[in-house]
């Protein structure tokens, strides 16, 4: 059980997004994928689930070929998207949105209780579920995107971004919360994320993207520790 | 896209299309030019554009298939003078301009040698108007329309008109209605046109004299719109009307009586010539126009008596069976009667002007269906001027009464009085055919 | 600036010598051909107008049948009540037309996508039944416009037909090069910036919609100009020289010369008068039934529409140069 | 007074039919962000296989469903075979809303040829199954029959199923979703292609309950080249419009509103404006609310 990325490649036309990239996730934990703007980190995330597709180049997850197959096909097999800008749909409801996550799944007690499960972990959406989305704050919205991907009760996380566009107390609990949904649902999390300390400081590991390329692995301690990593990205 | 190549690109297409107006040129440019248009020693063309398609359609479209089915019979029987007679049909939707565009099309492309019983007030005023036939010489025989304006000799000097004019026909409803029902009130709906106006005239003080408790005008195609026949029976009922006239198209009649129909408005219902056969467009229609008055000038097509009918209908068997013969075939191949007449009457060497001319002469006095008499002369272009009374049986067919004994009505377009006709046809020419 | 004049210049000489084809053309072809000719003299103003304001700016007209219809109407109840001379009859259909196009522009300017849509399809529907209501445009059969009879300079076995050919398509070709020149021009790029990136154009400090209503108006003109000539070449202005039909004409004949580029518009324009005659022509060959002869063009212009959707969404010019760069 | 009140009936009985087919459009719009001008044909088609079941004497409430379902299959093979190959082709920028509305009207003149080949000048018939005679009141005859009563029943049944299944079903959440962002909910596990050849089925069946239900209120006949089923059409799109092409509701209320304002011109101003009415109508509308009575300002894209 593991996330498995080998020789991915990337093209869009011409330019060369993801360029023979080789990772590994192990299981259960959260990895954190930093970057420059347009070294490949979202391209990377949006081709694991399905959206944008490879050129060249294997991801497996649990044994299933990531590659070639349709983000609704890919939901099913465990893993959740949350794609970049609070990924949800403002004319919905709250708990529309939640619903919409499981949309596929057919026990409907088993889904009430993740709902339930969901509501007690951001207790603001729990407390706003018939409000329309596009009358949340900036941050409750994003955790509604997290809420609505947990709906469909995924193993594997894929987290575009979660801190973009909102205030630093708001991302410190948006991280806090990824961190402790890690460790206590047992989630296996990809964290794509422009602020590099913040996620690093919550991950187990880190990859460096540069212009689409892997440019450092390790753990999250030893890349804070890194000092061309903290020149470069940390800034310090 | 650089200037240049735009420039390069306009050029290429100029090019390209002049290539392709020359190469289709060709063709054209190797007709022999002394021969008269569209006659050949073997064959005659003739045009005709109507609408075939859609919703003002209805009966007009089964119009060309009985009139070519009796230039068969002709055509099996000899031809005219040896030629061969054919029809080029070209749908026209009712359009003005779409009539405008067949007709060019039909003298400047296909190259018929005349025009035969094209359809509808407004496209023959505009083909009139746009086409200029008349100082070309192409004649345009037996036009389907009662419109008063075309019996001007001297504006339409190629054309002849078949039916006998709305103001006509206005004069003669006015002369029946008051007879029939005196002292009603009496409510008219009449198309917002040219074909509506020239009834108006023949209902007003100087002609018919009738007075309406109430009057609609209605625009072309309106009729279609959801609640417009339901307007119209709600003023109409408002004003307490008692006898109702219809001048429209039979789908505007149709969408009346049925609409009256559902707010129960059961006034003595008068339908005009144009749209009062609406049992043979759709026969599901035929309850609600039972015991309607309306007017032909051809017998009834279920006269059992009538030696036209029986013949035609003989011939319509043979040459058209997959229609049914109804009152449109029966118009139809009376208008290809007459016209079959008019080519023969033309002499073997027909032309344009050798056609119009036996017209003159001759048209008054060609056999045909009708129970009035025709008027062509080298002053007059109006066909029939007369019309007889009768209602709608339980079948949907127009019938004088049981015995089919008529009365014929004969009147002008002018302010002269409607009179009784005492005229008799000319009898059938043996097998049909004209001598 | 003089690199520009140069450029003009040779348009000009371009245009110039299209004019003289097309001159030598109206002498070899038939009265009827001549017709044809003029028809698609017409079209390529009327397809003109729409590329100008679908490919240009990026705006939607479902109506411009009822343009047309405008200009016609202005052009005949200039010649019938005023008197004016047949050129400034078309002047004004020209102007009449923008006019009117610049009030609806205002309206249009404010609207996107299904809403422009749907205002210019009930403009189409509407517009021409008021014919009907006031009696000085002539009800259903209409009134008529005439350009009368060719000068006697010309030659006494000069058609009128001809003349049409004539009047329209110098109508044509200056409609094109003066197009051809606005696109060319700050305007032409000013559309160009607001279709292809309207925010960044605003911040560019372009204003929008005084942008889009120009476009409008410059395009109702264009469009008025071609229905009088349309109506030249029917001698007739009624409701039904506009039907929907029209204006769902015109849009297919620009997506058949490529809605994006003006190049491409004598396709269009040759399609819409070649297909039906083709069509006609060979159901005449196939079958002797009327009813095919009346219903395969419909067809044949029903399917060359979506193959040129599927095969050439940007029009067949943009088609043939892509083809070339590969 | 009296007539007040029938025009009014009048011009909820035409608005309803037109509400029908603005919700076809609307449906269609919101799955694939088209115009789908072939909707007035696809209900011509349908009531066409309407009118051949009643023609074999089967029962007009074993027709009406039996239309709904063949519009359902049209509509559905039409985004499977002709819109989705396109989108797919154009993606999401290029020629935007024009493309489709050429792609629809080729495809208007393909139905129309069918049927043509098919019916050629004969008429397909639909009467009224119950009577639609209108009922007596203080002894005038009102335009309410049951017919119409049972046109508004159809209608509102139409509309109050179609309210549950957007609002309380997942395949209403489904189709809400994808409409409004197709991305997150594939994300999410819906299958868009599925969810729109489902919204246009679902349109398909609207627009033949409209056309069936506009012929049996008018004429009772059907011809291949169907002026009223344009007009039908060119309304319903009309009406979607003025409530905001998005909404639902909103196309309820442009079709009535549309239906109304129509009927109270006809019988008070009269027959000549009606084509015209529409237009200004519209563009009143739009001057006043640039995106329609229930659209949202700055909302979507449209």
């Amino acid at each position: 059980m593991a996330l498995t990325v080998s020789e991915l490649t990337i093209h869009h036309g011409a330019i060369c997004a993801i360029n023979n990239v080789s990772f590994t996730v192990p299981q259960g934990q959260l990895t954190a994928v930093i970057g420059a703007n347009g070294a490949g980190k979202t391209t990377l995330l949006r081709a694991l689930s399905g959206l944008n597709k490879s050129t060249h180049g294997h991801a497996t997850w649990n044994a299933h070929n990531l590659l070639h197959s349709k983000p609704e096909s890919i939901v099913r097999h465990g893993v959740s998207h949350v794609s970049e800008g609070k990924a949800v749909i403002p004319e919905l409801t709250v708990n529309e949105n939640l619903e919409l996550g499981a949309i596929w799944r057919k026990n409907k007690r088993e889904t009430r209780e993740t709902k339930d499960q969901i509501t007690s972990i951001f207790p603001r959406l729990g407390e706003r579920l018939n409000q329309r989305t596009d009358t949340l704050s900036g941050g409750e919205r994003q955790m509604l995107a997290i809420g609505r991907a947990l709906m469909s009760k995924p193993q594997l996380l894929l987290l575009d971004e979660p801190s973009l566009g909102l205030a630093p107390l708001v991302v410190e609990q948006i991280f806090q919360t990824i961190r402790d949904l890690t460790t206590t649902m047992g989630l296996t999390v990809v964290l794509v994320e422009q602020n590099a300390m913040g996620a690093l400081k919550i991950a187990d590991n880190g990859i460096v993207l540069n212009l689409g390329k892997v440019a450092v692995t390790g753990t999250a301690q030893s890349l804070i520790a890194d000092p061309q990593v903290r020149a470069a990205y940390l800034g310090y | 896209m650089s200037s240049k190549a735009r420039r390069t690109l306009l050029i290429v297409q100029a090019v390209i299309a002049v290539g392709a107006l020359s190469l289709s040129a060709l063709p054209a440019q190797a007709l022999s030019p002394r021969q008269e248009v569209g006659v050949t020693s073997s064959a005659i063309k003739l045009g005709i554009t109507l609408p075939m398609k859609g919703s003002a359609s209805f009966g007009y479209n089964q119009l060309p298939d009985a009139m070519k089915a009796y230039f068969s019979y002709v055509n099996a029987n000899g031809g005219v003078n040896g030629r061969k007679v054919t029809l080029v049909v070209k749908d026209d939707g009712y359009l003005p301009k779409q009539a405008i565009q067949n007709t060019q099309d039909l003298i400047g492309k296909d190259k018929v040698f005349a025009m035969v019983g094209a359809l509808g007030t407004a496209n023959n005023q505009a083909v009139a108007d746009a086409v200029n036939l008349g100082r070309r010489g192409i004649p345009s025989l037996f036009i389907n329309t009662g419109f008063s304006g075309f019996n001007n000799r001297s504006a339409y000097p190629t054309s002849s008109t078949l039916l006998p004019s709305y103001i006509m026909e206005a004069k003669m409803i006015s002369k029946y209605v008051k007879e029939t029902y005196a002292d009603k009130k009496i409510c008219l709906l009449y198309q917002d046109d040219d074909f509506g106006d020239d009834a108006l005239v023949g209902f007003d003080k100087d002609h018919g004299n009738l007075t309406f408790t109430s009057k609609i005008a209605y625009p072309s195609l309106s009729q279609g719109v959801a609640g417009v026949p339901d307007s119209w029976v709600t003023k109409f009922k408002a004003a307490g009307c008692e006898v109702q006239i219809v001048f429209g198209v039979s789908t505007a009649t149709l969408y009346f009586v049925m609409g009256a129909a559902k707010a129960q408005y059961g006034p003595k219902w008068i339908l005009g010539s144009v749209g009062a056969d609406v049992a043979s467009i759709n026969p599901a229609t035929i309850p609600y126009i039972i015991g309607a008055t309306s007017m032909s000038f051809l017998p009834s097509v279920v006269d059992p008596k009538d030696e036209y009918v029986a013949k035609f209908k003989e011939i319509h068997a043979t040459y058209n069976s997959k229609a049914k013969f109804n009152s449109w075939a029966l118009i139809g191949m009376n208008a290809a009667f007459l016209t079959v007449q008019a080519l023969k009457a033309g002499g073997k060497k027909l032309t344009r002007a050798s056609l119009l001319a036996a017209l003159d002469s001759d048209g008054a006095k060609f056999a045909n269906a009708g129970l009035v008499p025709l008027n062509y002369s080298k002053t007059s272009n109006v066909g029939y001027n007369g019309y007889w009374f009768g209602k709608f049986n339980s079948a949907g067919d127009l019938v004088p009464n049981d015995t089919f004994t008529y009365t014929v009505y004969t009147t002008d377009s002018g302010t002269g009085a409607v009179e009784k006709s005492s005229y008799s046809r000319p009898s059938m020419p043996a097998k049909g055919l004209p001598n | 600036m003089h690199k520009v004049k140069t450029l003009r210049f040779k348009t000009g000489i371009g245009f110039f010598l299209i004019g003289l084809c097309v001159f030598f053309l109206s002498n070899v072809v038939d009265e009827w051909r001549a017709f044809q000719g003029a028809t698609v003299a017409v079209y390529v103003v009327a397809i003109a107008s729409i590329i100008l304001l679908t490919g240009y700016s990026g705006q939607i007209s479902l109506g411009h049948g009822a343009l047309l219809g405008i200009g016609a109407y202005a052009a005949a109840l200039a010649q019938i009540y005023a008197h004016l001379p047949i050129w400034l009859c078309f002047v004004t259909a020209v102007l009449v037309t923008a006019i009117f196009g610049a009030l609806l522009g205002v309206a249009a300017a404010r609207l996107s996508g299904p809403y422009l849509a749907g205002t210019t399809l009930a403009l189409a529907v509407g517009l021409p039944s008021i014919a009907s209501q006031f009696s000085i445009l002539g009800g259903e059969q209409g009134i008529s416009f005439n350009v009368g009879w060719p000068p006697l300079s010309l030659g006494a076995d000069f058609t009128q037909y001809k003349w049409f050919f004539w009047i329209a398509t110098i109508a044509a070709l200056i409609m094109m090069w003066f197009l051809q020149n606005i696109l060319s021009s700050r305007y032409g790029r000013m559309w160009r910036a607001v279709k292809s990136n309207s925010v960044a154009a605003e911040l560019a400090g372009i204003g929008i919609g005084s942008s889009k209503v120009l476009a409008f108006t410059i395009s109702s003109g264009v469009a008025g100009l071609a229905g009088a000539l349309l109506a030249m070449t029917t001698n007739n202005v009624s409701p039904s020289v506009f039907p929907l039909a029209l204006s769902f004409s015109l849009a297919t004949g620009a997506v058949l010369s490529g809605v994006n580029t003006l190049g491409g518009v004598m396709i269009g324009s040759l399609a819409l008068v070649a297909i039906p005659e083709i069509a006609s022509s060979a159901s005449n060959l196939w079958s002797e039934s009327e009813n095919t002869a009346m219903i395969l063009p419909e067809l044949i212009v029903s399917a060359l529409l979506i193959l040129t959707v599927f095969l050439a969404p940007k029009g067949p010019i943009e088609k043939l140069r892509a083809r070339h760069r590969h | 007074m009296f007539q007040f009140i029938n025009t009014l009936l009048i011009g909820i009985t035409a608005g309803s039919i037109y509400s029908l087919m603005a919700i076809a459009i609307v449906l269609v719009w919101r799955s694939t962000r088209v115009i789908n001008f072939a909707q007035g044909g696809l209900a011509l088609a349908s009531s066409f296989v309407g009118a051949s079941i009643l023609a074999q004497q089967i029962s007009f409430w074993i027709a009406l469903p039996i239309a709904m379902i063949a519009g359902a299959l049209f509509s559905a093979l039409t985004e499977y075979f002709l819109l989705r190959p396109l989108l797919k082709r154009s993606g999401d920028k290029g020629e935007e809303i024009f493309l489709p509305i050429i792609a629809t009207l080729g495809l208007l003149g393909i139905i129309k040829t069918i049927l043509n080949f098919t019916y050629g000048d004969r008429i397909g018939s639909i009467p009224p199954p119950i009577s639609d005679k209108g009922f007596v009141v203080g002894g005038q005859v009102i335009a309410l029959s049951p017919m119409r009563i049972l046109i508004l029943g159809i209608v509102l049944f139409l509309m109050v199923l179609l309210t549950f299944l957007f609002q309380r079903t997942n395949l209403g959440l489904a189709l809400r979703a994808s409409s409004y962002s197709p991305e997150i909910s594939r994300l999410a596990g819906v299958r868009v292609d599925v969810i729109r050849t489902a919204g246009w089925a679902i349109s398909g069946a609207a627009g033949a309950a409209a056309g069936i239900l506009q012929t049996t209120n008018g004429s009772g006949a059907i011809s291949p080249e169907s002026f009223e089923f344009s007009l039908l059409l060119v309304f319903g799109f009309v009406a979607a419009v003025i409530g905001g092409i998005e909404s639902l509701i909103g196309a309820v209320l442009g079709g009535l509103t549309l239906g109304v304002i129509l009927a109270f011109i006809l019988m008070y101003i009269g027959g000549s404006l009606v084509f015209f009415s529409a237009f200004l109508i519209l563009i009143v509308i739009l001057i006043v609310r640039p995106h329609g009575i229930i659209g949202v300002k700055g909302g979507r894209r449209a």
